[in-house]
Parts: structure tokens; C-alpha cells; sequence
């Protein structure tokens, strides 16, 4: 494993993992502030598939956590229900304390919630700078009127999503495809776009749905480095799904295993990777020995 | 089809003497899209009339350009720019309503003679203030119709119905998507209340809408109506026939000149209008030895038997040729000139004209651009026109 | 060259400008030195008219990516309401044309503005196709609806009836919308010159659209949906955003080209003439704005072009139509293409090339 | 088996694959390894006619497929699981399936429904299911499933592991070799270089649309350029 | 009485548009492209029949063989020619080729058979239906159309749900790429779509002017937006929602002119279309696929 890795592990454990209601853990740093994310006997079913049930989980303000399980255990159907894509069919969800019932995507957004998507959805028409200036669209408001008559205004603001747009792409040093036209990046470049995106949006609580997918693994750990720099720079919640048990491994604090739409195990990587429900549904025996 | 064998000589250069010495007549009318039947009708019977009178060699000799305009108002003006870059001194057409009514005002502006064979609107003549005074666009002296007017056919319909006493119970199917229809409805309304017909079904139809008539018969016949009036084209007429025909409702029938072509029809079975009456102004089956030459010349162009749009192009001509002399300009006369000699002529009371379609007699303009002309009451019998006065 | 270091859109945005008035400074020119036909010069007037209306149309169709069958039906809207504010400012005795044309021109365009938003509402609930046969359905409707409308103007002011003429009940007046005979006795006040401003400004207002917020916002939900609504983006208020203006702007292309003709019957704004306007668009390419000016201006004109061919004029124009569509997409054409862009590919990168990738999602 | 002979591929204007060879032998497991990028997908677009070269060769079976039409190249056994699943959305699990069969006959059809459900109990449970609301992995059995259904005689994955659950992941592989003692010749393009490169005879390395380097599974997997680029380590 | 007399002429009426509907339905749901030339190639198939009948003088069943014959045949020449050049161009580009391909048809029409109408004299010879002792006539024609409307609507239904050709153009209509990859033949599958949607439109234009027999150049254009139209209100690439849509949309139609206004009917059908789609967005028996996120 990469010398980054080893140096994330370390930090990774020495925070403390306390405790909260809902059955969950959050870091103790987290605890005097209300949690990003809050969970309680979420469920949905699609015809007569329950393919989430009964999902508590309580993410603190800071937390790295990781959701996994197996294929079509239900985790991006989370993802769909915590940004309002799919109506709950029951429960609640709290956003930094908020109550979501009722709301639509975007509203959900605008409270703070954003995310990437398991497969890419970009604009792929526009550039890679206008990409990240539609994320900003709620950062700063001008009006159509303004824009069409090119008041000052209008200029100001362009100016704020140029800058601003820029800022951003450079924590993936993109700063360079700025003029690129998105569906025409590599893969793994789009992937990195995308969580740009989620950034622009100002979350408190971010998702990414697999973010390795389709990285060799010196590009995941480059990712894994800069998930980590996104949330101490940004001082946000990140919630990930993840395959690849190298990344979840080394950089979640709390993590959170479904499957068929039920949480069988919650706990910090090490009491994962010694669940046996764990290795039996999902882990395996092969990637044990290795981890 | 008729459409395409005589292109050729449309395109301008006629049989006339090469000399130049030639007026140049524009023609504008629809010879492609949904109503190209009217325009290749107006197109084929004034081509006629120009080489008959190019063929006498007298001392007035034509050129014929007839431009499409697809029954488009838009096309039609564009229509009339193009014939004006060709040199056009005098203008016959436009033949439907609507893109005559935007070309007549074109000529105006323009003060070019204009005279058109069908474009029956008052619009297209201007002026015609209705009952209350109203008027929806000013006069414009120019222009001069060798048509009916919408008006004085619906009216004149009405007279003769009542006169005749052909029926009491009227119903009325009409296009109210269409101009001409709507034009003669409304002063057929008119005309048929002052003359106490009672009018027991009106029902309408949209050339979006021109397939199925099972309601409007339906109505008419639930209405009890003896007479249904048509102020309608021959082809959905040839549909309601044949529907009324399905449907066991066997009326009087009682149409315009639009009825005239019906007869025509490819394929139609011809004893489903037996009985139909219509005031037309001309057809084909007239005796008099004008009316036969040109059927048979027409038959030999197109390969089909005139109707009247045909008829009233071959009359336009002749009438120009007659004012012309009457007027005695010459070919190299400025359109505009061209134009003050010829209304004056119409205008003055000596002016008349006989033609195939003047039921003989002869015809005179008013001021207004109307044409004052006898219809003749018509009655299909044996899938042939009789006279109806008896 | 000094155009090539600008950032494409900015080049785009200055081309397109630049057209325009290089068009209307010829036109002017050669019209001076009496070199155009009247033909053509008859014809400037209703280009303009057209090039507003593809413009506005890319809005809706290449902008915010939905298929709109409709747009005639605001061209009418607003050529008729344009008639009857004009016929009544002239009978309130307004005497300048320009005064005349502006007014009737704005009050178009709201209405056909108010009636496009109304109409979006519902609309926008439904997606792609629903949403072209909802469109088409409304411009039948107007239609419909405008053969019974009488509307005239005396004295006592505005009369409105849906039955006939003799309902309104004026006397002295001037009937303005005559049912099925639409409006007649129209006088012409609109000139090349109105004309290209309103493209002028039809072109400002979409561009300025297109490269704002608000119009990166509208490109985002047509490239798509979900992402757009994961990021905070108010997907029907986008779509209803460039559907309403756009319809504004055909309003006012419909006032524009009422204005150059003495009449206008409600059956000329059908199905056909919406697609005509869809043509000018694709074939102008989606979102190009001066694509879609040139090729507007290009189908126009061919008609009349092929003129002298008679009754074969539609059936070569159909080919043509056919031929400019299918060409592009021959083996052959694309080999050449690439050789040509392979040569010139120097300055700008990836952007222009990615189209050829054939990846067009939906 | 298959021998591909100098081969160049363009994007409009991207030159893509630069003069590629490479053969597959009857009976290997050959791993293509390389960044996002490389060429690797577009390589397997090319071999089963998706995509065509505009020069070089390509032989399978000794007969010139490089002319074939995508239909007929399935015919002849060579079988191509693209990047990305593209599995038919809106059919159901078995819909697909049968679509996978096309080219065989009926009588087959039953006992290979049979072998792949056998492999991928999950879509036996959801045959019903509309595809395209399967999960990720789902998706990624069903696209494999369907390419079995064709009696592949040289098999191409494009990243058959990705997105898959680590058990899944051990699955494929184990899929993949069953699949190769059962007769199964495997074209095999990974991003989990590690997994890929540890069961394939041999191996080819691509970067920026060139073939760059060459050797047995093991060769490249203990090779110092490849485990830095592609193995993390 | 009157209202069944009303609902029966509505259902036949609707019948046309349904078989058009149904072969739009065919080449939409599965070429992926609206097919404007679709109405166009119904007064092609019709123009056929007329001619074989009373030119050639050949029995109606022979012109009406005859006029699938051409159709379909024409549906695969333009399907070649102007078509499948475009398989990887936007469907709009398709679209306008389409529309293209629709004034040909027209405008060669009008050079070729002129522009004066012809009056189609109904292939089916049979009496009229007599109910209720003579109060209620159903013409021949209207039974014939409503019947072939569901057979063909069955037959259509059972092809692409069960065939194996029905469920390779499914597929190709999803994913031609992956289709090939199965070993389907795109373009003879999409040439064979082609092939029945033209076959279809022929019956529909000889069933049409059967029952209202004018025949113009322009004959087929409004029946054909008609036809979208209740394609796109019975839901897209649903076959049985393209019949019911299609007679839904006759039936409509004919009561809103008996009973609302002959003159407001257009505007009244295309109200009614509105509100329904907006009650069901995905059309009357679409459904609503939600995408995978
Ligand atoms: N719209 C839907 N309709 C019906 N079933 C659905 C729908 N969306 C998801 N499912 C089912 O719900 C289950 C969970 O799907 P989900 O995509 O959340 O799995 P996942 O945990 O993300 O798997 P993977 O790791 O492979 O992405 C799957 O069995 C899937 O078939
Ligand atoms: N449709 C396309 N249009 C234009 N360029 C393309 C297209 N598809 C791929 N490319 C380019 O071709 C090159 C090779 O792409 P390809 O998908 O084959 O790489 P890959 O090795 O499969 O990468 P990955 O590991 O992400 O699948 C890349 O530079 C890519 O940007
Ligand atoms: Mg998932
Ligand atoms: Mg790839």
C-alpha cells in the first residue's frame, strides 16, 4: 500500500469513535453539534421489494463514513432517498437538523446535501468550467432581466463563478481543462469533475457513489488524498460507497454495511473487517487475509 | 396530370410574335399544393386565350407567366415581385381569395392593373362598407373581379332559392375555414332571412376536418332540412354526396360555382349529384360554338374538362384584349399608364364584355371592381348541366 | 488572427453579430445601387421575420432541448394581437409607423409571452415527445380559436365577437379580425430596417440568455435532468423560462411579419409553418444561433430561387432539404471533413472534436 | 486464435489506437492492462466491428474479420462484453438473455439459460425484472450472463469487475477461469490490474493508444514500470 | 340512438387514424424517429390501389395487394436512402429528413397523378349493416376498418412481444450497439420495421379512402398528424395505446362536433388530448419508466 495510505490510516485512528443515538457512531469532535445527517427507520420499496429498510444511521459534522454492502444490497437507493430522487416509502431524514419530508432534489440540495452519481451524469455539453459555474448556481444570484441587458451586475457575478469555478477545479488540479468540453474527458477525469460539481453546491453533507469505480489503483489513492483534503478544507460530512475495500478501509471512520436493503453491521474498519456476517455477505475471505 | 405538361410554355415565352411588341401579362395562382387544381385551371384557360388572340396576329399581342403561389398569401406576393422583375404590365390573378386580397393591395401600391378570374372577396376590391358601415379595408381602384363577388352569390343564391321556392327548410354545411365559404354564408344568412327562408341547420367544417360529415348531415336531416346549401369546393361536396348517399339522406342540393368541377371528378359517381343545383356561370356543356371550341381545346391541354376558374381566366383575357384596344395603349407603355387607361375604360359606362361566362350577355364593371353578370341556375341531370328556369 | 485567441463562445457570439449586420450593410448597399431584384427586396422583410423565429425556436429546441411543434401558433398570437393594437393606436390617430410598429410589436410580444407561459404551466409537467404533441396540439387549437374571432374597432372602441361580424355591433368601424378571413387591410409600416433590429434584438436577448446563469442553467437540465435537480437547479422554472421568452420573441417575429403583408388568415400559422421553423433550426444545427440566422435566411430564399422551374420548384427544394440533412453523415464527407480539420486543427483542442464521437446521450 | 496486425483507430479527428498488434492464442487468458484513456475499450469496439481500423489486419480463426459487419464477427464466436454493461433497459433479465442467444439455436437455449443462472443465481431471482432498475452489479452479471448465452469461442470482458463487490469481484474471476478450463478463449481489459494480471497467461500494457510493453501474467506483474503505474505499489 | 349512431361513425374514423397510428407507432417506437413521410406514404399506397382499379382494372384485392406491395417497398427504398445514412445523427436531423422526404412525396405525386382530385370508389362492395329495424346503419366500410384495426393491432402485439424478430427490433430500439454485439442485423431489422409500417400505412390509405373517397396529393398529411397524435396519446411505442388512442381520437372528435360545436370541434379534440396527457404524462397505456439513478 502507498506511503499516503499508511499516513491516512494513522490519522484515521486516532480519532475516537463514540456512541450517539440511532444505534449509530460519530466522532467525538463531532458530538456538540447537531449531526450532518440523521436517519431514522428509512425505508422504500419498489413493487413488492423492500429494497431499503428500517436505515438508521447518524453522521457527524466532520465524518468520513462509508456505506458498503453487496451488489443491489440497496446503497445508491440510500443515496436516491437521502437526495429526494426516490420519495421515501417511510422514515425520516434530518439534514443538519432539518426535516426533509416533502422536499424535491433540489430543494434538498440547497439545504446541503449533494452528490455524484454511480454512473457519470454530467452536463457533457458544456465545458468543464460551466460544469463546476452550475454548481455555484445557487452560491450567487442574478437576475434574467440583469443578464439579458448585461448590467453591471451581471458581470460581477460572472466574474464570482469564474473565479470561484477556477478555485475549485485546482483541488483536482483541473484548473487547466477548464475550456474542455466534459463529455469529451477521460473517465477518470469525469469522475473527478463530478465531485467538483457536488463541491460547488456548498454541502454540508457530501455522497459519492463509488468514486473509484474504474481507477487503477495509483489514481484511487490520489483520490483518497484528496477526499481527505476536501473534508478538512471544507469541514463537511462525506458519505461514500465504495468497492474497493483499500480506500473505504483507510480513510472512513464509521462505516455502515447493508444488505437486502437492511444494515446488518455498523462499526469503525476494524470491527468490519472482523464481522462475520460482514466477510460472509460481502468481504470474503481473500481481501481479509490481505487487509 | 395536367399540372406538368405545358410547364413549358408557362415559363413566359409564348407563341406570341417575337417582335416584342407583346403586353406582358402576369399570372399567380396556386399549381402546386392542396388547391393547385384552380391554379392550373386559371394557368391552362388563359394560356388558351393568349394564343388564340396571338394566333389571330392583330395588332395586340400577349405574353403569358404564370407564377405558383401555392395558395400562400406569402408566396403569392413573392409571386408578384417575380413577375414584376420579368416586366409584367398587367396582372390577371390572383385566383384565391387570400393571397389575392395581399397582392391587390400590392398592386395598388404599385398601380398595377389588376384583374382576377376568382379571387371573389370584397376584400380583394376593397371599399364594400357591410349593413352597419363597417369596412375592413379601403377601396382599391385598381383592381376588378371577373367573378362574383362572395356576397352577391350567397345573396343571389338565396334570391333564386326562394323565388323558385325550391325548399323552405334550409340546412347549411360550410368551410369555416375558408374565406370564399364563409363570404357567401354570411350574405346567404343574410339574404335568406329578408327573404323568409328558414334556416334550419348551419354546421361547419375546417380543411382540417374535411373528411367525415356524418354529423352536419346528420343535423341537417335530424333538422328536417329539404334543401341543404352548399357555398362550398366540389370536392368535399363529392364527400358529403357520397356520405348523405351511405347515410339514406336524399335532399335538395344547392350549390356555387365552387359545385362546378364536380362533375369532373375522376372516378366520381356522377348519379350521386343527380338532382344538384348551382348557380354557376359557366359549363362546359353550354351549345354556343365559343363555349364548345374551348372545351375542346381545353380538353386537349389538360386532359380535362374546364370549370368555371378555367372559363373565367379565358374571359380576363379576352376582356383585357377588348380594353386595350378600346383603351388603344401600346406595348411600351408604362405599366402605371397602362394601368389609369385600362380602370378608366372598366369604369366608363360604354365598356362591356361578352364571354363564356356572361350567360350570354354582356357584362359590365362598376366602380367598385365588381362585375355585374347574369348566373345561370344550373341542375345536374343525367351527370349533365341543364338549365334550371323552367 | 487575433479572433482565434478568444475563448470559442466569445468568437461564436461576435460571428454571429457580425452576420447580421454585414447582411444588413450589403443589402443596403446593393439596394442603393439598385441591384436588387425586387424579388429579393420584396423577401427582406419576411427573412427577418423567420430569422427572429428559428433564433427564438433554438431557444426552446437546441437551448433547453425540448421539441416544440408549435411555435407558429405564438407567431400568430402575436401577429394578430399586433394588428389590433395597431388598428387601434391608428384610429386613436397615432401617425408614426415606427411608434405604430413598436407598440404593436411589444404588446405582441407580451401577449404571446403570457399565452407561451400559460401554456408552459402544464406543459412542462410532460417530457420529449409528450411534450412536441402537446405544443403541436395548442398551435391547432389557436388556430381554431382565431377563425371564430371578430374583432373590430369604431368609436365606441374595441368590439369582440365569436359568432360573426354583424354580432360586433359598430357601425363606421374598421372590423380588424374577420374570422376565417383573418385580418385584411393591414397597412405595411414593416421595413427591412425594423426588421433587422427586431433580429438584432432577438438575437441579443437569446444570446445574452444562453451565456448567463440562468442560461447555463437551462443547457444543464437539457444535458441533464437529474444532475441538474442534484445540484439545486429548479428544473420546470428553467424550461418554462426559455419556452416563455421564446415565445415572446415569436410574437413579436409575428408582428413583424403581419405588418409587411395587407393580410393574414389564421390557417397560414399551422402545423407546416411550425415545422418550417423546426427546419430552419436543426438545419441550422441545435443551439447555433447563426446557423440557424443562415440557414432561415437560405431556405427562404430557395423557393423563389428555383422559381423558374415551376411546378418541380417544391420537389428540388424537398431533395435539397433531404440532400443537406443525409450528405454530412456520407462516409465519404466525414473522411473529408476530418482530413480538412486535421489540416486547420492548430490553435483550439478537444472541443471542437468531441461532436464527432457520435455520444449523444437520449 | 486471434492475431491483430498493426491496427489504427480515430475518433473524428483523436487518432485513438496507434498501430496495434497483438494475438490471442487458443486457450489463453489475455490480460490488456492500462490508465483510463489508453485505448483498451476502443481496441475491443475494433475487434468485434464496432469500430473499424483504417488499416492492418485482423484475423480470427484465420479468416479477415477486419471487414465483417459486428453481426457476423458474433457468429464466428467472438463474443464482446462492452465497458459499461449495455444491457437492454428496458427488458427484462431474461429478455436479454434471449437476446444474447440470437445466434443460436433454439434446442441450446435451455441448457445455456441454465449454465448462466448457475453462475448467477441473482438473475435467476429477478428474471422478471425490468434491467434497467438491476443495481451496478447486477447489471454487470446480466451483461456477462448475456455473452455466455452466445457459445463464445474467444470471450472479450471490458472491466467485468468494476463496480462489483469484492466477493463478486473473487466471483468473476473465478467465472473467468472457469469459463477458460471449460474451453473459453478470454480477451480480458481490467483496471484491477493485481486480479487480472495473476490468472492471465499473458498480458499487454497499453498507454495513449500504443501497445508499450508485453510479457507472461507474472512477468508484468512483478515488472517495477507496471506496479508502480497500474498496481499502487 | 343518435349518440351510438355518433360514437360508431367516430369509432370507424378512429380506426383510420389508429391503423396509421399503428404503423407511426412501429417505426417511433422502434427506428426511435417520428416519421412524418408516414402520412404521405398512406396517399402513395392509396393513389396505387386507385390506379390497379381503374386504370389497370384489375380486382379491388389485387390493387389493394398491389399498394402494400409498393408501400412497403417504398418504406424500405426511403428507409435506405434517406434513413439509415443518418442511424448515428440526432433524431431531429431524422425528423427534418422526414419531413423532406414528405413533401417528395407529395409534390411527385401532384406530377405525376395532377392536382385534381380523384374519387376513390370503395374496395368493399359489401351492404351496409341494418340494426335496431333500420335505425342504426353501420356502412360496411366502418365494420371492415374497425376489424382489420384489431387484428392488426393483435398481430402487431403478439410480433414484437414474443418473435424473436419483434424482440431483436426492441432491442435495436434500445441500444443498436449492444443489439450488434448480439448478433442482430440493425439495419434489416430497421429495414423490416420500415417494411410493415409502410405495408400498414397502405391498407390504412386504401381503408381511408374507402370510407372518405376524395384522393389529393395532400390526402395524407392530416390524417397522418392525426395519427401522431393518438400514437402519442395512447403512449409511445405502445401498440395497443396506438390503436386505443387512435379511435379515442376519432370518437372525440365526432362528439365534439355533434354536441359541443362544429366550429370549436378541432380546438375541442386537441383540448381534450391536452388534458388527457396531462393526466397520464406517459400517454394512456405508457408507462412511466422512472430511469435508474
Ligand atoms: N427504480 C427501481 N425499481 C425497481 N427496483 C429497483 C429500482 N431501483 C433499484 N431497485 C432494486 O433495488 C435494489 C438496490 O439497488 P441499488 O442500486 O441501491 O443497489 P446497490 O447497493 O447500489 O448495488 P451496486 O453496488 O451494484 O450499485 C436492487 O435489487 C435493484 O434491483
Ligand atoms: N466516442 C469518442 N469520441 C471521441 N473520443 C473518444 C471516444 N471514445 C473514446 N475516445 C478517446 O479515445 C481514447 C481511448 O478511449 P478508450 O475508452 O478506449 O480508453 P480505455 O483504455 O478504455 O479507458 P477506460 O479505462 O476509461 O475504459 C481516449 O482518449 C478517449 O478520450
Ligand atoms: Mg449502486
Ligand atoms: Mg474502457
Amino acid at each position: 500500500m502507498s506511503k499516503f495510505s499508511d499516513f491516512a490510516r494513522a490519522r484515521r485512528e486516532n480519532t475516537k469513535m463514540v456512541p450517539v443515538p440511532s444505534v449509530s457512531i460519530m466522532p467525538e469532535r463531532d458530538l456538540g453539534r447537531a449531526p450532518a445527517l440523521e436517519c431514522l427507520h428509512l425505508g422504500i420499496d419498489f413493487g413488492g421489494l423492500k429494497a431499503v429498510d428500517d436505515f438508521n444511521i447518524t453522521v457527524g459534522r466532520t465524518e468520513i463514513c462509508g456505506l458498503i454492502g453487496p451488489n443491489g444490497a440497496g446503497k445508491t437507493t440510500v443515496f436516491n432517498l437521502l437526495t429526494k430522487v426516490y420519495q421515501p416509502t417511510r422514515g425520516t431524514i434530518m439534514v443538519d437538523g432539518h426535516d426533509t419530508a416533502g422536499m424535491n432534489p433540489a430543494r434538498v440540495n440547497q439545504l446541503g446535501v449533494a452528490r455524484t452519481f454511480q454512473n457519470i451524469r454530467l452536463f457533457n455539453t458544456l465545458t468543464v468550467e460551466e460544469n463546476v459555474a452550475v454548481g455555484l448556481h445557487n452560491q450567487h444570484h442574478c437576475g434574467m432581466a440583469t443578464s439579458i441587458l448585461r448590467l453591471p451586475h451581471h458581470w460581477k457575478s460572472e466574474k464570482f463563478y469564474h473565479e470561484r469555478a477556477l478555485e475549485l477545479l485546482d483541488i483536482f488540479d483541473m484548473a487547466g481543462l477548464a475550456d474542455h468540453e466534459a463529455g469529451s474527458l477521460p473517465y477518470g477525469a469525469q469522475r473527478r469533475l463530478e465531485i467538483v460539481r457536488a463541491l460547488a453546491t456548498n454541502p454540508k453533507l457530501l455522497l459519492l457513489d463509488e468514486p473509484a469505480a474504474g481507477m487503477n489503483p495509483s489514481e484511487t489513492a490520489e483520490l483518497m488524498e484528496n477526499i481527505v483534503k476536501i473534508r478538512d478544507q471544507f469541514q463537511i460530512a462525506i458519505m461514500l460507497i465504495e468497492h474497493d475495500m483499500n480506500l473505504v478501509m483507510n480513510i472512513c471512520e464509521g462505516i455502515c454495511v447493508l444488505n437486502f436493503g437492511k444494515i446488518i453491521a455498523k462499526g469503525t474498519p476494524e470491527e468490519i473487517q472482523q464481522n462475520d456476517a460482514v466477510i460472509e455477505a460481502y468481504l470474503g475471505k481473500q481481501k481479509e487475509a490481505e487487509a | 396530370g395536367c399540372s406538368n405538361d405545358d410547364s413549358s410554355s408557362s415559363a413566359g415565352s409564348s407563341s406570341g410574335s417575337a417582335s416584342g411588341a407583346t403586353f406582358k401579362i402576369g399570372g399567380i395562382g396556386p399549381t402546386t399544393g392542396a388547391a393547385a387544381i384552380y391554379g392550373n385551371a386559371v394557368k391552362n384557360g388563359a394560356q388558351i386565350a393568349v394564343d388564340e388572340i396571338n394566333a389571330e396576329g392583330g395588332d395586340i399581342q400577349f405574353e403569358l407567366n404564370f407564377q405558383d403561389d401555392e395558395n400562400d398569401a406569402e408566396r403569392s406576393v413573392n409571386a408578384y415581385n417575380n413577375l414584376k422583375d420579368w416586366g409584367m404590365q398587367i396582372l390577371m390573378g390572383t385566383v384565391t381569395t387570400t393571397p389575392c386580397v395581399a397582392v391587390s393591395s400590392e398592386t395598388n401600391a404599385d398601380n398595377m392593373f389588376q384583374i382576377t378570374p376568382s379571387g371573389s372577396s370584397t376584400d380583394v376590391i376593397g371599399g364594400q362598407p357591410d349593413a352597419d358601415g363597417n369596412i375592413s379595408t379601403p377601396r382599391k381602384e385598381n383592381v376588378f373581379q371577373m367573378c362574383f363577388t362572395d356576397p352577391n352569390q350567397g345573396a343571389a343564391s338565396a334570391q333564386y332559392i326562394s323565388e323558385q321556392a325550391l325548399g323552405t327548410k334550409i340546412a347549411i354545411i360550410y368551410n369555416n375555414s375558408d374565406t370564399y365559404s364563409t363570404g357567401i354564408y354570411n350574405s346567404f344568412k343574410a339574404e335568406a332571412e329578408a327573404d323568409g327562408l328558414e334556416i334550419v341547420s348551419e354546421t361547419t367544417f375546417t380543411d382540417d376536418s374535411a373528411t367525415d360529415f356524418s354529423v352536419q348531415l346528420n343535423d341537417a336531416k335530424n333538422a328536417g332540412a329539404d334543401l341543404v346549401f352548399l357555398p362550398i369546393y366540389y370536392t368535399p361536396i363529392s364527400l358529403i354526396l357520397t356520405q348523405a348517399n351511405q347515410m339514406g339522406y336524399a335532399p335538395k342540393w344547392f350549390g356555387v360555382d365552387g359545385m362546378d368541377g364536380l362533375l369532373t371528378v375522376e372516378g366520381f359517381d356522377t348519379s350521386l349529384a343527380e338532382g344538384c343545383m348551382l348557380l354557376t356561370p359557366f359549363v362546359a356543356t353550354a351549345e354556343d360554338e365559343a363555349t364548345q371550341d374551348f372545351v375542346a381545346k381545353f380538353e386537349e391541354v389538360a386532359s380535362e374538362t374546364p370549370n368555371q376558374f378555367a372559363a373565367d381566366a379565358y374571359d380576363c383575357i379576352y376582356a383585357l384584349k377588348s380594353a386595350l384596344e378600346q383603351a388603344g395603349v401600346t406595348p411600351d407603355t408604362d405599366y402605371s399608364d397602362i394601368c389609369d387607361a385600362l380602370v378608366e375604360v372598366f369604369t366608363s359606362g360604354d365598356f362591356s364584355f361578352t364571354g363564356l361566362t356572361t350567360a350570354g350577355e354582356a357584362a359590365t364593371w362598376s366602380d367598385t371592381g365588381e362585375i355585374s353578370k347574369q348566373p345561370m341556375g344550373m341542375v345536374i341531370q343525367d351527370g349533365v348541366y341543364m338549365p334550371l328556369d323552367a | 488572427m487575433g479572433i482565434k485567441a478568444l475563448k470559442p463562445q466569445t468568437r461564436s457570439t461576435i460571428i454571429t453579430y457580425a452576420i447580421v449586420i454585414v447582411a444588413f450593410v450589403a443589402v443596403t448597399l446593393l439596394d442603393g445601387m439598385g441591384l436588387i431584384s425586387n424579388s429579393l427586396s420584396g423577401q427582406l422583410v419576411p427573412i427577418c421575420a423567420y430569422v427572429s423565429l428559428a433564433v427564438s425556436l433554438n431557444l426552446v429546441v437546441g437551448v433547453s432541448g425540448e421539441l416544440s411543434l408549435g411555435h407558429a401558433g405564438f407567431m400568430s398570437v402575436g401577429a394578430f394581437t399586433g394588428v389590433v393594437v395597431a388598428g387601434c393606436l391608428a384610429r386613436m390617430g397615432v401617425e408614426s409607423e415606427i411608434l405604430l410598429f413598436v407598440g404593436s410589436a411589444v404588446v405582441g410580444a407580451i401577449a404571446a409571452g403570457i399565452i407561451g407561459f400559460l401554456v408552459g404551466i402544464p406543459v412542462m409537467r410532460l417530457r420529449g415527445d409528450y411534450l412536441a404533441i402537446v405544443t403541436l396540439a395548442f398551435g391547432e387549437i389557436i388556430k381554431n380559436l382565431l377563425n371564430n374571432f371578430y374583432i373590430g374597432v369604431d368609436d365606441a372602441g374595441l368590439h369582440f365577437s365569436m359568432t360573426d361580424t354583424a354580432s360586433l355591433g359598430m357601425n363606421q368601424g374598421v372590423i380588424l379580425v374577420n374570422g376565417p378571413k383573418g385580418a385584411v387591410g393591414i397597412d405595411k409600416i414593416s421595413t427591412f430596417v425594423l426588421g433587422i433590429l427586431l433580429v438584432l434584438v432577438t438575437v441579443a436577448v437569446v444570446l445574452n440568455l444562453m451565456h448567463s446563469r440562468d442560461g447555463r442553467a437551462i443547457m444543464a437540465v437539457r444535458d441533464n435532468r437529474i444532475a441538474a435537480e442534484s445540484v439545486g437547479i429548479n428544473v420546470t422554472k428553467y424550461r418554462l423560462m426559455a419556452f416563455t421568452v421564446a415565445s415572446a420573441l415569436a410574437g413579436a417575429a409575428g408582428v413583424l411579419y403581419a405588418m409587411n403583408y395587407s393580410t393574414i388568415t389564421p390557417s397560414q400559422f399551422d402545423f407546416n409553418q411550425s415545422i418550417l421553423i423546426l427546419v430552419y433550426v436543426v438545419l441550422g444545427g441545435m443551439g447555433n444561433i447563426s446557423g440557424s440566422i443562415v440557414s432561415a435566411a437560405f431556405l427562404t430564399v430557395l423557393p423563389e430561387v428555383l422559381r423558374p422551374i415551376n411546378n418541380y420548384r417544391m420537389l428540388i427544394y424537398a431533395v435539397v432539404l433531404i440532400l443537406v440533412m443525409v450528405v454530412p453523415h456520407t462516409k465519404i464527407y466525414q473522411r473529408l471533413a476530418d482530413a480538412v480539420r486535421s489540416r486547420l486543427r492548430k490553435g483550439p483542442k478537444a472541443p471542437a472534436v468531441a461532436v464527432e464521437g457520435g455520444e449523444a446521450d437520449e | 486464435m486471434l492475431s491483430v496486425y498493426n491496427i489504427n483507430v480515430w475518433y473524428g479527428a483523436i487518432h485513438a489506437i496507434k498501430n496495434v498488434s497483438f494475438e490471442v492464442n487458443d486457450g489463453e487468458i489475455v490480460a490488456l492492462i492500462g490508465a483510463n484513456g489508453a485505448g483498451k475499450s476502443t481496441t475491443l469496439k475494433t475487434l468485434s466491428g464496432l469500430l473499424r481500423s483504417r488499416s492492418g489486419s485482423i484475423k480470427f480463426m484465420d479468416e479477415d474479420i477486419m471487414h465483417m459487419s459486428a453481426e457476423k464477427i458474433v457468429e464466428h464466436g467472438l463474443v464482446h462484453v462492452p465497458e459499461g454493461r449495455r444491457i437492454f433497459q428496458q427488458m427484462t433479465v431474461e429478455e436479454n438473455l434471449d437476446m444474447g442467444a440470437y445466434t443460436q439455436p433454439k434446442e441450446t437455449i435451455a441448457d445455456n439459460l441454465e449454465r448462466v443462472y448457475a453462475h448467477f443465481p441473482r438473475l435467476e431471482e429477478r428474471r422478471r425484472q425490468i434491467a434497467g432498475t438491476l443495481s451496478g452489479g447486477e447489471q454487470q452479471m446480466l451483461a456477462m450472463g448475456r455473452a455466455l448465452m452466445a457459445n463464445p469461442k474467444l470471450l472479450m470482458l471490458d472491466e467485468p469487475s468494476m463496480g462489483l463487490a469484492p466477493i463478486l469481484v473473487e466471483q468473476i474471476f473465478e467465472i473467468i477461469q472457469a469459463l477458460h478450463k471449460a474451453g473459453t478463449t478470454i480477451l480480458l481489459v481490467e483496471q484491477n490490474a493485481q486480479a487480472a494480471l495473476s490468472i492471465a497467461t499473458r498480458g499487454y500494457v497499453m498507454e495513449t493508444g500504443k501497445v508499450t510493453l508485453t510479457g507472461t501474467g507474472q512477468e508484468l506483474l512483478h515488472n517495477d514500470d507496471v506496479r508502480k503505474a497500474y498496481l499502487g505499489g | 340512438m343518435e349518440v351510438l349512431a355518433n360514437i360508431i361513425n367516430g369509432a370507424s374514423l378512429g380506426s383510420v387514424y389508429a391503423i396509421i397510428a399503428l404503423g407511426y407507432t412501429m417505426v417511433y417506437g422502434i427506428a426511435k424517429m417520428l416519421n412524418f413521410a408516414h402520412g404521405d406514404v398512406i396517399m402513395v399506397g392509396a393513389y396505387i390501389c386507385f390506379c390497379a382499379v381503374s386504370y389497370l382494372g384489375l380486382p379491388a384485392l389485387a390493387g389493394v395487394l398491389l399498394s402494400v406491395v409498393g408501400c412497403t417497398v417504398l418504406g424500405i427504398l426511403v428507409e435506405r436512402l434517406a434513413y439509415k445514412p443518418l442511424r448515428n445523427a440526432p433524431s431531429l436531423n431524422v425528423l427534418i429528413t422526414a419531413i423532406g422526404v414528405s413533401y417528395f412525396l407529395q409534390n411527385a405525386a401532384l406530377i405525376i397523378m395532377g392536382s385534381d382530385p380523384k374519387s376513390f370508389s370503395s374496395i368493399i362492395a359489401l351492404p351496409a349493416l341494418q340494426l335496431f329495424d333500420g335505425r342504426l346503419t353501420i356502412s360496411a366500410t366502418a365494420v371492415i376498418t374497425i376489424l382489420a384495426c384489431v387484428v392488426i393491432m393483435v398481430a402487431l402485439t403478439l410480433f414484437t412481444g414474443k418473435t424473436k424478430m419483434g424482440k431483436a427490433m426492441r432491442a435495436c430500439s434500445e441500444d443498436r450497439d449492444a443489439a450488434q454485439l448480439m448478433g442482430i442485423n440493425v439495419n434489416s431489422t430497421i429495414s423490416m420495421v420500415f417494411a410493415i409500417g409502410s405495408g400498414l400505412a397502405a391498407i390504412a390509405g386504401v381503408l381511408m379512402c374507402s370510407a372518405y373517397p376524395t384522393l389529393m396529393p395532400t390526402t395524407g398529411s392530416m390524417p397522418g398528424i392525426k395519427a401522431f397524435t393518438a400514437a402519442v396519446l395512447g403512449g409511445i411505442g405502445s401498440i395497443p395505446g396506438a390503436a386505443l388512442g387512435g379511435i379515442l381520437l376519432g370518437i372525440i372528435e365526432i362528439l365534439a362536433r355533434a354536441y359541443i360545436s362544429t366550429q370549436l370541434a378541432d380546438a375541442v379534440v386537441f383540448a381534450v388530448l391536452i388534458v388527457m396527457l396531462l393526466i397520464r404524462p406517459a400517454g394512456l397505456l405508457g408507462k412511466q419508466v422512472n430511469e435508474k439513478v
